[in-house]
Parts: C-alpha cells; structure tokens; sequence
C-alpha cells in the first residue's frame, strides 16, 4: 500500500525528469514522460480502490520545518477517492498525449512533459497532505505549474492574459483559504489536520462563521463557482487539450475536496445556514454556467463554461448534504454527499472526454471557431463517436453515468422534503426543477456544440479535409467513453461502497435499503427509484431489434441518396446551415436581460443596397460580472495607485517634510499617552 | 401469488400495446374535431393506420450530407418513447417497467429522444432542420422546469417519486379535498403536454410555413419507414402526457390485478378519459391561434407559476390540515 | 582577536586595492578580499556556532547569535556582490570603465563591508551609530561611480536624508544613555554597551525609553526604508550600479533593521508593553501599503525591485512587531531570504540593463525568447519575491503572519495579505510582460560566465531555501529569535 | 558662589544659542547664515565649557575644544571659500517667507517644549529646559532644511540638528564616553566634507545648486 503509494510519485517525478532530461527526440521525450505518467495513474487507481474501503489507511511522516510541523501524508477515504478520479482521468490523458504532442512542433514536447507530470503529482499531493502549510504549498503549487501550462503559447497575448487572471485570481483565493487555516492555527496552535479536528469544539460560532466564509471564498475560486469563476473560461481554453481535460476534470474538484474537509471536518457542528448559502451558490453557478456556455462558439470555452455549471451541480450536492447534516437527517446527508462526490467522478470522465475530443478537433483542423467547423463526422468518426457519448453524458440523459449523478443529486435536493420548516420544503423542489431547467439547456448546448462541429457541411476547408487522429489519441478517448457507460451501469454498487467515505465525514452511512438488485431502490424512504443497467439493459434492447427490424425491412425498399432540399434554390452552400450564433439566437432573446446582447451589421453594397456584395453580422453578450464588478474595481485599484505615486514628487524638501512631521506627530503620541 | 404477477405482467404488457395502438387514434380524433369544427368531413378513423401503413411501405430519399446519426434517430426517438411508455401505469395501478425508474428517468427518457430529433435536424445542413432544432430545445428547455415541478408538487403529497405510485396514490384519494393544489399542478401539466406534443398554440402540426414550424422543420428531410416511425412515436408521447394526466387528475376506476370486473371497467373509463382530454386539447386548438415563438416562454412561465402555487398550496395547507 | 580578523580583512583589501597599480590586480584583490572575508566568516561562526556571545576590546564588540546572522548575510552577499561586479563594471572593450574609478569603487566597497560588519558587530550603541552613519557615507560614493546628473542627485537625497534620520538615532541613543545615568546604573564607562543595558533593562526610565525608541525608530527607520521616511530608496537603488543595489538592499537596510531591533528589546522590557511593538507593526504595515501602488503602477524595473524592498523591510518589521516565537523566527528568516532573492534579482536587473540599454519595463519584451535561461531565472526570481512557494520568501512571509495570528493581531494580518495580494499582481503583470511573448529585435548579449553562475548560483539558493533550511542556521535563526524575544540566555 | 556664576552663564548662552538658531532661521543672506552658525556653535562650546567646570567632568573641555575649532572656525571656512568658488548668488531662496517661518518655528518650540517639557524622569541635573532646547534646535534644523531651496543652506540646517545633539549630549549626560564623542566629531566632518564634495558635482552637472533642479527621480 504504502509502497504503492510512494511509486507513484517516484513514477511522476521520473516522467518529470524523462520530459526534461531527453530533449533530443521528440517522439521519443512525449513517449516515455506520458507513460510514465499513464503508469503513476494505474497505480493510483490500484491503492486507492484498496484505502477506498477505509481499512489500513496509509500514512507517510517526513520531517519538515521544525515550526510548522512534520509533513504528513495520508489517505483516507475521502483522499482515496479524490486520488482515484486524478488518477484514473490521468490516465486516460496520458494516453491521449503521446499523440496529442505532435502538435508542439516548435514547442518543447519535454518541457510541457515536465510540467504535465508535476501537475499531477501536485493534484495528488494536495489530496493526500495533512498539514495546513504543506497544503498551501502544494496547493500554490499546483497552481503555479498550471499557469506555466496555461501560459505554454504565450506568443498569444490572450494567452498571457488568461495567464495573469487566472493565478492572480487563484492567489487571491490562496490568501482567503490561509486566513482560514490560520484561524484554525490561532485556536488549534498547531498546523496539522488532526489537531484542527480534535479542537474544532472549542471554535467559538463567530470564528467558525468567518473560517466558512473564507475557505467558501478560497476554494470558491479555485473551483470556479460564480461570481468568482471568471479565471476559468479564460485559462482553460488556453492550456493544451489534455491539460485542460485535466484542469476541468480535477484540478477544480481539489477545491470540492478542501471544502468538504473544512466544513465536515474542522469546523464541527455545522448551522444550517451554510447549506443554504452553498445551495444559492450552486444553483446560480450551474443555471449561469450553462447559459454562458449557450453563447460560446469557442469549442473550448464553451466546455470550460459548462465546467462551472457542473461544479454547480455538485455544489448543489454538498449544500443538500451541508442543510440535511445540520439539520440531523444523516442518511439523507450521506446520500446527498455521495451524490455529488459521484458528480465529481462522472463529471471528471465526461468533461475530460470532451476535452480530449475538442483537443482531437483542435489538432485536426487547427481552429476552435465552431463557426468554421462542421461536417467532421465523416472523416472522424471515431472522435464524433466518443464526443458523442460525452454529450450525451454531459447532457444528464439517461442512460449514461451523468444522468445517475443528476439523478441522485435531485433525489439529494428533494430529501429537504423530509425536513421539517416550510423554507426548505418549498426551496428544494424548486431547486430541483430548476436543476432541470440547467439539464435541458446543457442538452441545448451540447446539441449545438455537437451538431454544429460534427453534422452538417463542412464549414471552412480546414474541416472539410481534417483527418482522423492518431490511435493513442482515440484510445484516450475509448478508455473514457467506454467508462461512462460503466460508471452508468455500475453506479448502484459503486455508491453503496462509499459508504466508509460518508460515514467519516458525515458519521452515518447511506443505509443498505437504499440499494437492491444493483439498482438504487429509495422507496422505503418514500422517494424515487432508478435501475440504471436495467435501464440500459432495455433501452438497447429495444434499439437493436427495431436496427434489425429495419436493416430487414428496408432491404426491398429504394432507397436514393440526393441533395438536401433547397427550396429550390440551386446549389445550397455550407454557409447556408444554421451557425452556432443562430443557434442559440432564441435564448438570446429570451435572457437578454442577462445578456444584454448586441448586434452589428456591416452590408457592403455598390451604391445601392440592392447591389448587395457583402455582409457582415456579428453579435456579442455583455460578460455581467466582468463589467459590473472585476473591470471596476481594476480600475479603481490602479486609479488610487495614480493617484498614491504623487507622493514620491521628488523634491528632497518635500521628503524630509515626511520624516519631520512622521516625528512630531510620534512626540505628541507619547505625550498623550 | 405467482399467477398475479403473471397477470400483472400479461395486463402491463396489454398496456403498452393498447398504447401503441391507441396513439395514432387520438391524434386522428384531433383531427376530426378541427375538420368538424371547419365544416370538413375530416378522415376516418382507418385512415390514420392507412398513412402509417403506407409510409412503411414506401422508399425513401436520403440526403447525402446525412450521416449514421441521422439514420439511427428514428430507432432511438421510437425505442426511448416504447420505453417510456411502459412505465406509465394506463388503465390499472401497475406498468411494465415502473420499478424501473422514477418520474424524473421518465421525463430524461423523453429528454433523450428529443436530443437525437435535435442532432438529426442538424445532420442534413439545411437552415431548416438548424432553426428546427434550435427552436425546439429551447422550447423544451422551458417546459422542462414546469413539467419536472408539477410533477414534484404531486409527489409531494404522495410521498413517492414513482409514477405508479402517484396513479395508486391518487386513485386512493376522495379527488375533489385536494383539487385545491391538483387543479393547477394539472394546468401546468396541461400547458406542457400541449408544447411538448407540438400543437397549437405552441407548434402548428399542420403548417409548412417556414417561420412557423418547429417539429415538422426538423423532420423535414425524413421520408418514408423513417417518417413514420417518428411520426408514430411523436403520437405516442402525445398519448403518454395524456394518459399521465388522465391517470393522476381523473384517477377513478384505476383497477388493481386483482377483480375481473374492474379489468372490464377500467379500459372502457381510461379511453373515456382519455378522448375527453383529446377533446380539450383539440378544443383549445381550434379556439387559439399560434403563438408567436417568443410568446410562448410566457405561456411556459405561466405554467410554472401554475406548478408553483400548486407547491405553495399543499405547504399552505399543511400548516393547519 | 577573531573579531578583529574579520573586521581587519575588508581594511586590508580595500587599502590592497587602492594602492595596486593594474585593473587586474585591482579586480584580483577586490574578488579575494571578500572571497576570504565570506570563508572565514562561515568558518569562524559555525565553529563557535554562536549561541553564547562572543566580546572583544573592553566588550565593545559583541558577536550574539543575532548578529552572527548577520554577520554572515553581509559577507555572503557581499561575496556575491563583488563576483557579479567582477564581470560587470571590470568588463574590457568600448564601455571600459577607467581604473581609476575602479579603484575608487572597489575601497569604497570594502569600506562599506567593513562599516557594515562593525555596525552589526558593536555592541556600544554609540559606535554602532558612527558605524551606521559611516555606511552611509561610504555607499554614498557607491550609488554614483557614474557621475550622471541622475545618479548624483540620487547620491545627494540619499545623503542628505540618511544623515538627518541618522541624527535622530544619535538622540534617541543620548535619550537612552541619560535614562541609564537616571536609572543610576553605576559605572560610567560601559553605560552604552547593550548587553549591559539589557541586564538592567527593568531600571531604565519607560518614558524616556519611549521617547528614545521613537527617534531612533524615525532615525533607523529612514536607513531601513520604512515609510514613510523611505523615499530615498528607490532613487538610490536604481541608480547604482546592479551590484551595489543588491548591497544595499539585500544588506544595508537589513543592518538597520538589525538597530531598531536592538533597541526595541531593550524597550519592551522598560516598558514592558508592546508600545514598540504597536509602532513596528504600524510602520511594517504602512510601508507595505506605500509600496503597493508604486509596484502596481511602475516604468522602472530597477525602481520595481526597490520599492519592493521597501515591501520586505515592512513585512520584516511587522514580523518583528508580531513577536512570539513564530513571528521574530519569519522575521529574521525574512531578511536572509530577501537578502538572497533580492540581490539575485537585482543582479538579474544588471543583465537586463547591460542586454537592452534601458531600465524602462516597456523597453523589454519577450525575454524568454531571446535568453532563455536570464528569462528564466528573473521570472522565477519575480515568482519568488512576490511569495509565491516553493522558494524561500513564502515560508518565511507565512510564518510572520501566523506569527501575527498568533498574536491576536487578525486585522493587520488581513490588511498585510490583502496588499500582498495587490503587489503580487503588479509584480505578475511586469514579469509576464517582460519575460513572456516575442520579441522582433534581437537584443544586444555577449555571455559572460562568471556573472551567469552568479545567477545560477542564487536561484539554487532561493530554491533551496524554500524547503530545505541547513540545521546549523537554523539553530543560529532560533537562538536569534530567543534573543529578539528577550530570553536572555 | 562661583558655581552659580557658572550657572547663571550656562542659562544665559543657552538662551542665547535658541535665539541664534532662530536668527539662523530668518537671516536673508547666505554670509550671515554661515556667521550666524559660527556663532551659534560658540555658544555651544561655552556651554560645553562651563558645564565641564560646572559639574567636573573635565573630558567635556576636549569635545569644548573641538567644537569651538571645527564648528565655528573650520567648517564656516569651508563654506566661505565654497561660496565664493561657487560663485553663485549670496541672498537665500525660501519657500514660505520669513514672518510665516517665524510663526512656524515659534510653533515648534512650543511643541518640543510641550513635547518633553515636563517628563518626570527628564529632570537632569543642570536643568530641564535644555532637553527641550535641544529638541527645538533639531525641530529647527529639520524645518530649516524642509523650506530652503539650495543645497548650502540644508547642510546649514543638518549642522544645526547637529549642533542640538551635542547640546543635548552635554547638558544631560556630560557628553557620550570619549571614543564615541571622538566618533561623532569625526564623523560630522566627513559628512561635511562629503557633502561639500557633492555640492561642488551638484553645480557641475546641473548648473547651479537649486534642489528644486534635482527632481528627474520621481514614481
């Protein structure tokens, strides 16, 4: 176990130096570094199903700074878990990168291989480390190496900027999550884990109060929940595409995992206004997360926007969990935590699965526009297969593992009707249906994303003549699209196996009546029940006699293959299809009042506007948060700091005046005391 | 025992067939009413099998543009309807796969159907099957909340996510103490089966007009065995809200497996009401003209509030009951 | 007479200098004078290893822990400093500097050593004033070997306002000597000497210490950069050459923490109230918050790297003010690693100034391209100043602010984070501008060997630093910080 | 009886040192100034003098020595010669004109003397106003340098506060030990000396030595 876990980061830390120490070949150098790291992730992936069942957890005490304490290394449960979905994503990334790294020509494939490795290793580290300072190292580490991936283009001047926001925006997070630890430091007078836990009885509810909010703000950052998400669909983007697989997939659920050691673990009893308030959040982030998404035609940004609102989700997850605990319905809490713990898992698979597929478009046809894509599902069909399944994840549609979690987590939000007290009766349906409301536009979106890049006519030339990617990068993809049929179909008896994982945070299990036949059977609780293999079982079932219903019955009928019908307008273009902007054009309308969109039209004519040559239209969204809150106080900020530098006149006088009147008025403070 | 499940099984089957056969029945009685209502004699009954039956028979033309997603669409659109179908209870309290999910893999059943429609719109490039799509899941989109709200609202009171145990739930109730919160949770549920079956005033079935058309925008392209498993399908999830409505609003004569009598009865009430509510809906349909697309969120919004004051009064209620 | 050894080192080779005809002599003596005084130095403290004071001439000269530290930042440093100079000012060909200036600087350079060392060695607060002031004289020189219009008057400003500060020490000392009189403490002649005044602590008048901490606050504090009395700093910093800049940031200011420190032990327990500790806070805080806007907003890398020396003091002096174990440890930790990481900064800034011919941020761009192991190394080294882990300012910046909690001081901590969080902005925005992107022209560069591994060298340090502390300093930083704290051992 | 001769003297000079130092403050010509220091610093080294005779402590008479040759022989020389090397023009250039400067200064004696008037423990043994005259003396130093324009007359004002500290020294302590006495009159002297050499670069690079002129760093 140990061993195992120690090999691990050997495994990182050797790709690490393989990335560096080969530079000479190029295939080579990406080879080796990525199964290295594809080989840390199997192990991680083999301990941590092992410590997932909470016995023999395993502990590593190296010495450290003498103040600060020793550095300890430990995985519980909850860092079984979280190490599983780090390490089982990573390997599929891995995988995808030894293809993927052709594209860096000019770039250094080892470089990007040094820092790949590192990232993981910091991820890992995180999860793993008990002791506040420790933490904050690697966590500022794992933050500094994700810059440097983030900025890896950095010819782009978009690319540096997305750089400064994102660690300045994480830096701030930073300082709010060590005001916390802190915190805890003055009332435990020690750093370690541990101690904060045996002392958070002795928290007064004041400090308590403040602790939440900061590690709220801290962590709210880094995992990218509205309002502070702005960082993320501006770095992710820019990061390579298994990169920011990655970053999507687990580097924001670090945060989910620091959020749940707080609240569940070092702060005690828990009121239950916490919940709500992480219940506001959540909601907020999935419903704005989605509808950004919506008007995205970046593939990419699109995917890092939906990001938000999954954590959203989740987040809805551990405020149900947060509201039941405090109010003492534990087996519902559990259920709640494990429902948005698995969210956390699935999302990690499909989110990274679309990465890696937008990642595979990117390296095909060179752009991210999905104005001048299209078409692709011809020559790629492998990659449209599996940005398919992932879509149809993503969109929570039965019957693949993002509906399970969905589903759970609505089960999570609707158990507040056990509760007593009108408010969470009548908020937590709501939630829930607009937890709908959140599913079907993802559905719209993810019809847009894929329709758009994958059906139709080809847009531009560079889709019309894409190729499919290299078999590593299709096998990244199958291990993940193949995986979001198992965690579907195998969800019942994974979440009844977590129970350890709620029982340490929460200290109630999820009862064994909730599960039966390898469904999930909440009935006796007087809420729902949902068979997912079954589910699955009938469906294609079903699908493939009437497949084979129809090859038969279609043989004898003629069937011809002509041009699709132009309302008799000779040859229809490409650029006639529906855009993505026209796509989502209805909602746009719709949400103006948050949009506050708007439209520019440029006709070129000759003369007179029937003499038409061109014309040009282009609509933009108003970015809310950005405009209304960030740019300002950026302005303000560097508006004082004009202003403050008219100290420093340079007029030698003027200084000494400083010092004197500094004086004087430090005499008179003595006197008066 | 053993012999009950079996009647169970043998009755919930029957359920699905008379479904699938019902379905295109309803739609036609539809039909006949706006046909009547314009002084047109309108088809016969036969007539609506007889389409069907052609279509099946027919070849078809495909676009070349169109890839595998749009020739697996109408299987899945029609496998996700059969399935979801066998899970609302029609004419007694059971169903064939109601152990199988909740009402929430119900209404996510539906919601995947409607994602393959929206691709294979998108697959064959036109601008049509594009703004089709576009304006269908925004739509759907809307009466998501409202259709997953009311629902909650019932099973608020009936304590239980499942669609069978809202029917027996509901059957069990003396109807007319709680119409008080039934009453608008069924004219949420109304409003949505009315968008989500795409009639007026939401979509207009019977139009080709380019700026009017959703559903039909979408399916443009299909011809043939394709068009008519789509358009069978689309009937039966029409036929499924209804029964749904019928089932949970007017739950008499719900039979239990056992009681031969009640095996009689029951069919004969459910097609009561069940072409009582075509009435309604067909009634609106000729009484209301098409909504203009960026009205109808409205009329969704109102169905919301609906769902909502449903909720508000169950709690309200609750205080002193 | 080891002390005397190491004070007589600089001496010698600074006369050595003066009086070798040859630049290479010059540069021969300038390199082995602190390349000797840097080994005996490490040689001589981590043999007694310090912990019990060490006095010399009557007890003029007293070598504690504390300054042991310092002892050794000042000939570390200066090692440093004068190897990088090396390659830098004794550089042949077009931009030649004339031996005669050489020679001028290489005294003064060791004369500013030596002042610097008997500063930190003495323990007769008097002297220890002459030797303050005598820094600033001898660095006067240093700041302006050009004779630009700018320099001079960076020289001028520099000298003027550190002799009035300086001036205000020497009363805050009279204040102190006439309270120990007051307090009768018996035998004249030693009366200055700070281990016997930290003996009688408790008998002097808390009043006059009072009184006493303030000017020498004021006065000190102006040597330290501490706002709002730091407003020669920059100009000095920028305008001298990059290894003197480095001196005297890394060290010098350091130095005149080191004074206020030594009164403000023998004021906490006069008064016994944290009266001076309030004031290091205060002035710590402030400094760090003049010093943000002019890091945000800043033309000059040179000036950047000043101002945010000014940052460090402050922090440094809050850490101080914060007291308790972790506190005065993060503070004095805080000085060696600023010392290191901001000399190699400045040092980088040298390359800088010597590859694109400006000191302007926008004349440089797209280092990383052009030079990618300078880029390297001076992104990294921005990184590190401006506390980000694994480098050594974080764990030191971290442990003065849990000092702070665990002082009970939650709001200056909240204020001291929040204003680190602005610097670490401005410092990010500069460096990314600076080092990353392209670049069309390519910049003028001939390599030099020796001020590479100059830099090379530091980085590892500042690296090094960050986890791993060697167990001999850090038994020197601990008994420092009982010291500070006023254990007397 | 001599000692109250002695005495008595010791308060009159030093009366008379705070008016010098005011005068020093209002004179309007560069000469006067310098002679104004010189005299000022005479008084200095009287009340060295006597206070060595008044309370026997004899090393004082040194410093008395030192101070009276330096301070008011050597270093208004320097100046007088510099004045005239430099050539430039003998009226001196305030900011804020000389009834203003009164007031102000005024002020500040008020606040020194409000300051550490009355400390309890500050009751030395010759007397206790000269704890506040010494403070003032600095205040006026510092306000001196603060209003004038050339650089001359902010060296005037750094040898001013100077000339407070020693005043200071000696009438509180009797002077620091004699290493560090011997120290600090070294140091004032280089410090001049220095500073007289910047002021000659001063003139050389930027013609003239208005301060105002040295204002290229700023920000």
């Amino acid at each position: 176990m140990k061993s195992l876990f120690v090999l691990q980061i050997i495994l990182y830390i050797l790709g690490g130096v393989a990335g560096l120490s080969f530079e000479r070949n190029k295939t080579r150098t990406s080879v080796l570094t990525h199964l290295l790291a594809a080989a840390g992730g199997g192990v991680g992936v083999l301990y941590s199903l092992v410590a997932l069942r909470g016995q023999n957890l395993l502990v590593l005490n190296l010495p450290g700074f003498a103040l600060f304490g020793n550095l300890r290394l430990e995985v519980d449960p909850l860092s079984a878990f979280f190490i599983f979905v780090i390490s089982f994503l990573s390997i599929a990334t891995s995988i995808f990168a030894i293809g993927y790294s052709k594209e860096f020509k000019e770039k250094s494939v080892g470089f990007l291989g040094f820092l790949y490795n590192f990232f993981i290793l910091t991820m890992i580290l995180v999860v793993a480390v008990r002791n506040a300072f420790y933490f904050l190292i690697f966590w500022e580490l794992m933050s500094l190496v994700s810059y440097f991936l983030v900025v890896s283009e950095h010819e782009k001047p978009e690319a540096r900027r997305a750089g400064i926001l994102y660690l300045v925006m994480t830096h701030a997070g930073t300082a709010f999550i060590s005001i916390a630890f802190l915190a805890l430091f003055a009332n435990s007078g020690s750093f370690s884990f541990d101690d904060f836990v045996k002392n958070a009885p002795s928290l007064s509810s004041v400090w308590k109060n403040t602790i939440f909010i900061c590690a709220l703000i801290g962590f709210g950052t880094k995992a990218g929940m509205i309002p502070l998400h702005i960082w993320l669909p501006e770095a992710h983007p820019q990061a390579p595409s298994h990169v920011s697989a990655l970053m999507s997939g687990v580097m924001i659920k670090t945060a989910i995992y620091a959020l749940l050691r707080f609240i569940f673990n070092f702060l005690g009893s828990i009121p239950s206004w916490w919940g709500s308030l992480i219940l506001v959040l959540g909601i907020a982030s999935t419903l704005l997360g989605i509808l950004y998404a919506l008007m995205e035609h970046d593939l990419k940004r699109l995917l890092a926007f939906s990001s938000i609102e999954n954590i959203g989700i989740i987040l809805l997850g551990i405020g149900a969990a947060t509201f039941l605990a405090a109010s003492h319905h534990l087996p519902f809490a559990s259920f709640a935590l494990i429902a948005s713990l698995y969210h956390v898992l699935n999302h990690a698979v499909f989110k990274g699965l679309l990465f890696l597929g937008a990642g595979s478009v990117l390296s095909a046809t060179h752009t991210r526009d999905m104005e001048s894509l299209g078409g692709l599902i011809k020559n790629m069909p492998w990659t449209a297969a599996c940005f398919l399944v992932g879509s149809v994840a993503i969109s929570a549609l039965p019957p693949l593992n993002g509906f399970v979690s969905e589903w759970m987590t609505f089960i999570a939000l609707l158990s507040g009707f056990q509760c007593e007290g009108l408010g969470i009766r009548f908020f937590s349906p709501i939630l829930a249906s607009l937890l709908g409301l959140a599913g079907a536009l993802a559905a719209m979106c993810f019809v847009k994303a894929f329709g758009v890049t994958f059906l139709g006519a080809p847009r531009s030339s560079h889709s019309e003549h894409a190729q499919e990617v290299s078999f590593s990068m299709k096998m990244g993809m199958m291990i993940l699209a193949l995986s979001c049929f198992f965690f579907a179909v195998a969800a019942p008896s994974i979440v009844s196996r977590l129970g350890k994982l709620s029982a340490a945070l929460i200290g109630s299990e999820v009862p064994s009546s909730y599960f039966g036949r390898g469904s999930f059977l909440l009935e006796p609780s007087g809420l729902g029940q949902f068979s997912p293999w079954f589910a699955l079982g009938v469906f294609v079932a079903i699908l493939m006699s009437l497949l084979v219903l129809g090859r038969l019955g279609l043989k004898e009928r003629p069937i011809q293959i002509g041009s699709t019908w132009d309302c008799g307008v000779p040859n229809l273009s490409p650029r006639m299809q529906y855009s993505a902007t026209g796509y989502s054009k209805p909602l746009r309308r719709i949400f103006s009042f948050l949009y506050q969109p708007t439209r520019r039209v440029e006709v070129e004519d000759e003369g007179h506007e029937l003499l038409r040559t061109a014309q040009r239209f282009e609509s933009k969204i108003r970015p809310l948060f950005e405009e209304v809150f960030y740019r300002p106080v950026a302005k303000l900020v560097f508006w004082i700091s004009e202003k403050a530098k008219q100290i420093q006149t340079g007029h030698i006088q003027l200084y000494l005046s400083y010092i004197f009147v500094t004086l004087i008025v430090l005499l008179l403070l003595v006197r008066l005391t | 025992m053993e012999i009950m499940n079996y009647s169970r099984f043998i009755l919930s089957l029957a359920q699905v067939l008379l479904i699938l056969g019902l379905a295109p029945a309803v739609s036609w009685f539809i039909k006949k009413m706006k046909a009547a209502s314009q002084n047109r004699v309108g088809p016969t009954l036969l007539q609506v099998y007889a389409d069907l039956r052609k279509l099946f028979r027919k070849g078809m033309v495909i676009s070349e543009r169109a890839s595998w997603i749009f020739h697996c669409m109408p299987y899945v659109l029609f496998s996700v309807t059969l399935v979801a179908a066998s899970m609302v209870p029609v004419f007694f309290e059971g169903s064939l796969l109601g152990f199988m999910g909740d009402l929430i893999v119900f209404v996510y059943l539906l919601a995947l159907g409607k994602f393959f429609l929206a691709l294979a719109a998108l697959d064959t490039g036109t601008s049509f099957g594009g703004m089709g799509s576009s304006r269908e899941m925004t739509l759907s989109s809307l009466a998501e909340p409202a259709l997953l709200l009311a629902l909650f609202a019932l099973a608020y009171h009936a304590k239980t996510l499942s669609l069978e145990g809202l029917a027996a739930h509901f059957n069990r109730q003396a109807s007319f103490r709680i119409l008080f919160f039934t009453l608008p949770a069924l004219g949420a549920l109304l409003i949505v089966a009315i968008a989500e079956s795409g009639r007026i005033p939401v979509d207009n079935p019977a139009t080709h007009l380019e700026l009017t058309m959703i559903h039909e925008a979408m399916i443009l392209e299909y011809s043939g065995p394709y068009l008519a498993l789509i358009e069978w399908s689309h009937e039966i999830k029409q036929l499924i809200f209804l029964s749904l409505l019928a089932n949970v609003f007017f739950p008499w004569g719900l039979s239990n497996a056992e009681g031969i009598a009640g095996l009689l009865f029951s069919p004969a009430v459910y097609l009561l009401k069940i072409f009582s509510l075509a009435f309604v809906i067909g009634w609106i349909e000729i009484l209301s003209a098409k909504l203009r697309l960026f009205r109808v969120p409205d009329l969704l919004g109102v169905a919301y509030v609906l769902a909502v004051l449903s909720l508000l009064g169950q709690l309200m209620m609750g205080r002193w009951m | 007479m080891t002390l005397v050894h190491l004070l007589s080192i600089p001496l010698v080779s600074g006369f050595l200098a003066v009086i070798s005809p040859t630049k290479k002599l010059v540069r021969l003596f300038f390199v082995l004078g602190t390349l000797i005084l840097a080994g005996y130095s490490w040689y001589f403290v981590f043999r007694t290893g310090a912990q019990t004071p060490i006095f010399m001439f009557g007890e003029n000269l007293m070598m504690d822990a504390l300054a042991a530290i310092f002892v050794l930042l000042i000939t570390t440093v200066g090692l440093l400093s004068s190897l990088y100079a090396a390659g830098y000012l004794f550089k042949d060909g077009d931009l030649a500097i004339p031996v005669i200036k050489l020679r001028r600087y290489v005294f003064f350079f060791h004369l500013f050593l030596f002042t610097m060392l008997l500063a930190v060695l003495s323990n007769n607060l008097g002297i220890m004033w002459i030797a303050i002031e005598g820094t600033t004289l001898a660095s006067a020189f240093l700041v302006n070997v050009d004779d630009k219009k700018s320099s001079i008057e960076a020289a001028w400003k520099y000298l003027i306002l550190c002799t009035v500060g300086i001036a205000l020490a020497l009363f805050g000392i009279i204040l102190v000597y006439y309270s120990a009189i007051a307090g009768a403490l018996g035998e004249q002649e030693n009366l200055l000497h700070w281990s016997l005044l930290l003996k009688k602590a408790k008998a002097l008048d808390p009043q006059v210490m009072k009184l006493a901490f303030i000017f020498v606050l004021v006065g000190y504090g102006t040597k330290a950069g501490l706002a709002p009395f730091h407003s020669w700093l920059p100009d000095a910093h920028s305008q001298a050459p990059s290894p003197v800049s480095a001196l005297l940031s890394g060290v010098l200011l350091s130095c005149s923490v080191f004074g206020i420190v030594r009164f403000h032990i023998l004021t906490r327990i006069a008064t016994g109230s944290g009266f001076s500790n309030g004031l290091l806070v205060f002035f710590g805080i402030l400094s760090v918050a003049v010093a943000c806007p002019f890091i945000l907003v800043q033309a000059d890398y040179k000036r950047l790297l000043a101002y945010s020396s000014v940052e460090h003091m402050g922090l440094a002096a809050a850490g101080i003010g914060f007291g308790g174990p972790l506190g005065i440890y993060g503070a004095l930790l805080h000085i060696v690693n600023h010392a290191f990481t901001k000399s190699l900064l400045f040092f980088s800034s040298g390359h800088l100034l010597h590859q694109f011919q400006t000191k302007e941020i926008k004349g440089v761009r797209g280092l990383l391209k052009t030079n990618p192991f300078l880029g390297g190394i001076f992104f990294l080294g921005i990184l590190a100043i401006s506390g980000l882990p694994p480098f050594s300012i974080f764990v030191s910046e971290f442990s003065i602010l849990s000092g702070g909690f665990a002082a009970k001081r939650f709001m200056a901590c909240a204020v001291l984070l929040f204003l680190l969080i602005l610097i670490f902005a401005g410092f990010l925005r500069h460096a990314s501008n600076m080092t990353l992107g392209t670049r069309e022209q390519e910049p003028r560069s001939e390599k030099s060997l020796l001020m590479d591994s100059v830099l090379g060298l530091g980085i590892v340090l500042v690296f090094v630093m960050g986890f791993y502390i060697p167990a001999p300093l850090q038994s020197l930083l601990e008994s420092a910080s009982r010291i500070v704290q006023g254990v007397v051992s | 009886m001599e000692q109250e001769w002695i005495l008595s003297i010791i308060h009159l000079t030093s009366m008379a040192f705070l008016v010098t130092s005011f005068a020093l403050l209002v004179s309007p010509q560069l000469f006067s100034c310098i002679r104004f220091y010189a005299i000022h610093s005479f008084f200095l080294a009287v009340i060295t003098l006597s206070t060595a005779f008044y309370n026997h402590v004899y090393h004082l008479i040194i410093s008395a020595v030192l101070t009276l040759v330096l301070k008011t022989i050597v270093i208004p020389q320097i100046f007088f010669r510099m004045i005239r090397r430099l050539g430039m023009r003998k009226e001196v250039e305030t900011y804020i004109n000389i009834p203003l400067s009164l007031l102000f200064s005024t002020l500040l004696v008020f606040i020194s003397f409000y300051g550490v008037g009355n400390m309890k423990a500050l009751d030395p043994p010759l007397s206790k106003e000269f704890v506040s005259i010494s403070v003032s003396t600095l205040f006026l130093g510092m306000f001196m340098m603060t209003t004038r324009k050339k650089a001359l007359t902010q060296v005037l004002g750094l040898l001013l506060i100077e000339n407070g500290l020693f005043l200071m020294g000696v009438t509180t302590t009797f002077g620091m030990p004699l290493l560090v006495e011997i120290g600090i009159f070294f140091d004032v002297l280089v410090g001049a000396i220095i500073m007289g050499v910047f002021v000659f670069k001063i003139r050389g690079a930027f013609e003239g030595i208005d301060v105002d002129k040295l204002t290229m760093l700023k920000g």
